[in-house]
């Protein structure tokens, strides 16, 4: 298991690996942004918080087939299944090694984000406490959705419309700790939402990222 | 020891059976062989004895854990140097010795190359050297010898020889000749699922209505 | 005999040839009768003539999310028990669940243009219907990318299930999301029980109607589906002779 | 014709759209369905 | 040529394929940022324009790596290059079918997208318009990028990441004019520097995307 | 008449060179196997000559559009059916006789299937039919049997037969035997590269600086 991690970290992080991609997606968007919108702080501070949040989501997205998709085209994600490890616990892992190279570097980095576009300085903590604790889950419902499509030719579309759904209740309660943070409001209620959708996302998506899995390797 | 029983199996591929009443044991130190022309199904077969499908009919009786399949594509990832994905494998089957097993398919002067800048039948021997590192009795090889030179193929008849020295055993899909004398060979031409009779109906949802 | 002798596709298809004439023809009385009653129904005094649009906007509705239920149920037996005959039912209903929900949405923004003065707003309700759409496409673009029949139904039938998981979420999480925000213009105006007789009669026969209909168009989809699937076996076994 | 009063585009045009997806519906599942079972019998009289 | 434009169309129109997809998600994103920044019209309608245009950037966006990444893949990019066809020809049918499949289901479906992000009614016309004069310059410059990244493994996100500043300029000006349009501003200016855009674009960036494939192929 | 000349090649893959000072020349009618160990440099000189990559020395002489190569990766989309796939590569190589090429090589049978769903050897087979419709004197072929069984390999020696017949060439790459009496056979071994003198320094950026 931890071999796995390891490996998967060390392609992340080798030429061509994708590591640090998904922050600089992200930088670009939040620069872009502006260039669609246009850039007063008056039209821009309102939508922050959910520009970043949808950011943030997408940039996981775009990583989400290199999940398993390069295992597979490869033959090692057959050897992976002959191999004495639980397929759930390979996925978890898989899930893990992405959160590392894409949710940790974007949660690391939200804040400088979060000035261009003009979020207001006492939402940064909930920002980066909200990353924190939904990434997880985006990371682990896009492995649910990377197995779900890892036998099929050109899966990387398909995969999107078939995660996305799934994101809604991340990132609503995301945006909306964000947002309340901005505005000075309570942020209890949401805050247990989103870590209950965590939790339970990263406890059962395994069994059925698994179960996908296997009936794609056959 | 028996390592290896498979009875009377029928596989399917596509939703329709390609051999059936395949039946053979393997015992430990023995090699089998199996043959056929392009497309009768062998690699599907070898995917069911590798647990990777389901059969469509019989048994496969085996060990868990027992096995170590080596399929055409290598499960190489070419940013790692060949080192790397050795010691990935090693750490996943827990154990094996990896410079022994670069040493026997040849590979140590090229340890430190990614393994994307190898040439076909140098990736091809990793591939290989992976299934030493395995430590598994079993071995499933589907066409191994693909792009290997005369000399690598002896150097891996070789290996595989001492496999079966030591108690493992070996089923091998082949279209060219390994120079393993002390293997038995099946020919699975007579297996193949015959169209027009029943036996040869579309595999599963209730026959297709046969 | 049990009810699960009905996977037998053979079966199947004998026993909804018979039945299906009957059934298209209560369907089609029951949707014409129930929808041009509605029509003729008076108006509302505060709605004006747009009530009547609520004799398709709510039956749609209801089937729409009636039909996702349905076919988590199908997905389960196919999952569970392995009747393929339920698992291509699960595939026959998505697209009538699909236009349902179309419909739903459709009628309920062009009766939110005069009521509200807005073709959309994110109400919850309007909301959580546009997220099923989304599954519902999601499905259906899963069942039609995936090649081989079986891998298809399991792989669909894992997003069923995770997706209805999901779809009840999103529900909350909408709810939670607009409490409060919204302008309030959310006219859940009659329930039924206030709704008055003149609507409620024609109403009832309208949902009938349009759950005869799903009844109808999903035995046909699905014995296509099994013609398909025998067709695809019998090239299938030619070309391999 | 009864009078839908100053409502009358919208009724019509969710009446309209409605029956526009239903038929929709309603042809395609019929000629898929036909598609099919000539498909088939063809082959089955054929092979 | 022809041919090629015809094989690239039936692939996308195959299972798997992935036509439509590009809506799909275009649809999907248009849901989601109200999700993220809130159901009120006050605050989204200011914004639709440019989030319809980054939306539409995206969905391009999305589908840039399969311009040439399965070719090269499965060994048919070496063997286009070694056929009777210009390289740049077959570069500029791919970009085209790309379009076809990518930006032309955009364009006919933005309206819809512009009622769920409350894009005021007169803007349409305006938002189609710079639609259609703009993505064909998205889907040349993503072919351009395409052909870079084309040779190494995992070029999703650095595909990204060269093509979102050359797509900076496109961004602005169509954003701008559907902005303009439904202020009732004049719209003349920034319309003539798109279509001027689209013009250089798709008559030279082939030959530097050809250039970038031939290096990539040695 | 000759087709193809090659003098005093040296090609480099990775920044340094594989083999060097290699030369012959192939006429109408004639086929040219080379042989050598794995890693030695085969698919790397072959990738040069059918120009996908720059010599680092000597000289090419090859009319243009004149050669059509078959690298290892046989350029099928899975999606679409072997008839399409070969109706492509027909009209973009300017015509060729798509049924007649799928008889050559025993693939009318699965005309309609999805490329895709071939077995291994199936598959290669139709990387192999989409030669004959190219319709282009000089063949380059890298290890063109790998995976086809002996009866597929003694029909694709009668296709490269047939074509040397009609005043074609070819250029093969291989480690088995072809069946091609009439081949020649170039050893490719004494021309590696040779590391230390100066003849094996990197390629390129005057020569390391050397
Ligand atoms: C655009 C989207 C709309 C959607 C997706 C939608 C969805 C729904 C749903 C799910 C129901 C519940 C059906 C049931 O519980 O059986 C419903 C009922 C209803 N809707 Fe809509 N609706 C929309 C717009 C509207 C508009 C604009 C109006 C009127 C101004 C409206 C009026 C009603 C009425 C009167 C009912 C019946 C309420 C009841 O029986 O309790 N809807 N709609
Ligand atoms: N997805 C599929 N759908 C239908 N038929 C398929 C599919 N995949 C493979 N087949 C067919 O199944 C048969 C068995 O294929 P398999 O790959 O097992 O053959 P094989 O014996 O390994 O052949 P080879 O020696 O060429 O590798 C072939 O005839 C092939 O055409
Ligand atoms: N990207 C690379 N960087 C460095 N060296 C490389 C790279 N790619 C290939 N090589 C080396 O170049 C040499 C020639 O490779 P090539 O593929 O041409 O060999 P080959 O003769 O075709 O061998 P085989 O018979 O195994 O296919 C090999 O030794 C290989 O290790
Ligand atoms: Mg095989
Ligand atoms: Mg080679």
């Amino acid at each position: 298991m931890i071999a796995l991690l390891i490996r998967d970290l060390r392609l992340a992080t080798r030429a061509g690996g994708g590591f640090g991609l998904g922050v600089a997606f992200f930088l670009i968007l939040s620069a872009l942004v502006p260039f669609g919108v246009g850039p007063d702080r008056a039209t821009l501070a309102p939508v922050a918080p959910g520009i970043l949040w949808v950011g943030a989501l997408l940039a996981c997205l775009l990583s989400l087939d290199r999940i398993f998709a390069l295992d597979h085209e490869d033959g090692s994600l057959d050897l992976l299944a002959t191999a004495p490890l639980p397929l759930e616990g390979a996925v978890a892992i898989k899930a893990l090694a992405h959160w590392i190279t894409t949710g940790l570097p974007l949660v690391l980095a939200a804040p400088v984000f979060g000035l261009l576009l003009q979020l207001p300085g006492q939402a940064m903590p909930w920002l980066v406490l909200s990353l924190a604790l939904g990434t997880p889950a985006l990371s682990m419902l896009g492995a649910f959705g990377a197995a779900i499509t890892v036998g099929l030719r050109r899966g990387g579309l398909l995969l999107s419309l078939l995660v996305l759904p799934l994101y809604i209740p991340t990132l609503i309660f995301g945006a909306e700790i964000t947002r309340r943070g901005a505005e000075g409001a309570p942020i209890a209620t949401p805050l247990l939402f989103l870590a209950g959708i965590t939790l339970g996302v990263v406890a059962l998506i395994p069994l059925a990222a698994a179960a996908a899995l296997r009936v794609n390797l056959r | 020891m028996t390592l290896l029983v498979v009875q009377d199996l029928a596989v399917s591929r596509g939703g329709l059976r390609t051999v059936e009443g395949v039946g053979f044991s393997l015992d430990a130190g023995q090699a089998l062989i199996l043959r056929g022309p392009n497309g009768l199904g062998k690699t599907t077969l070898l995917r069911c004895i590798a647990g990777l499908q389901p059969p469509a009919a019989g048994r496969i009786v085996i060990e868990e854990d027992s096995l170590a399949y080596a399929a055409h594509a290598d499960g190489l990832k070419s940013a790692l140097t060949v080192a790397e994905n050795m010691d990935f494998w090693a750490r996943v089957f827990g154990g094996g010795d990896v410079a022994a097993a670069l040493a026997a398919m040849d590979l140590q002067a090229l340890a430190h190359r990614p393994a994307g800048a190898l040439s076909a039948g140098q990736k091809r021997r990793l591939g290989l050297a992976r299934l030493l590192v395995a430590r598994r009795p079993i071995w499933v090889l589907d066409e191994p010898t693909v792009s290997l030179d005369a000399a690598s193929v002896a150097r891996f008849a070789g290996v595989i020889g001492d496999h079966l020295a030591q108690g493992g055993a070996a089923l091998i899909a082949t279209h060219i000749d390994l120079g393993l004398p002390q293997a038995r060979v099946q020919d699975l031409t007579p297996f193949r699922a015959r169209p027009g009779t029943r036996s040869a109906r579309p595999s599963g949802f209730n026959e297709a209505f046969a | 005999m049990s009810i699960w002798e009905y996977a037998n596709p053979t079966k199947f298809m004998r026993v909804t040839d018979g039945a299906l004439p009957w059934l298209v023809g209560a369907a089609a009385i029951c949707c014409v009768v129930g929808v041009v009653w509605g029509f003729l129904t008076p108006d509302d005094f505060r709605q004006g003539s747009t009530v009547k649009i609520v004799f398709l906007h709510v039956p749609a509705a209801m089937m729409a999310i009636n039909i996702w239920v349905m076919m988590l149920v199908a997905s389960l037996i196919w999952i569970i028990r392995r009747h393929h005959v339920s698992a291509l039912a699960a595939k026959a209903a998505a697209p009538i669940g699909a236009v349902m929900t179309l419909i739903a949405l459709a009628t309920g923004a062009i009766w939110g243009q005069p009521m509200w003065g807005t073709w959309w707003e994110w109400d919850p309700r309007l909301t959580s219907f546009l997220i099923l759409f989304l599954f519902y496409i999601g499905y259906m673009a899963l069942w039609s990318a995936v090649e081989d029949p079986d891998s298809a139904a399991d792989l669909t039938g894992v997003l069923c299930l995770v997706g209805s998981v999901f779809a009840l979420l999103s529900r909350y999480a909408v709810l939670f999301w607009n409490q409060g925000l919204h302008q309030g213009a959310s006219l859940s105006v009659q329930s039924g029980e206030r709704m008055s007789h003149v609507y409620r009669y024609p109403l009832y026969l309208a949902m009938l109607g349009f759950f005869l209909l799903f009844l109808a168009l999903l035995l046909i989809r699905t014995r296509t589906e099994i013609r398909r699937r025998r067709l695809a076996a019998l090239q299938a076994r030619e070309m391999r002779a | 014709m009864i009078d839908l009063g100053r409502y009358a585009t919208t009724v019509l045009a969710a009446y309209g759209v409605s029956l526009v997806l239903i038929a929709g519906l309603v042809w395609h599942t019929v000629a898929a369905n036909a598609r099919a079972r000539r498909a088939l019998e063809e082959y089955e009289r054929n092979g």
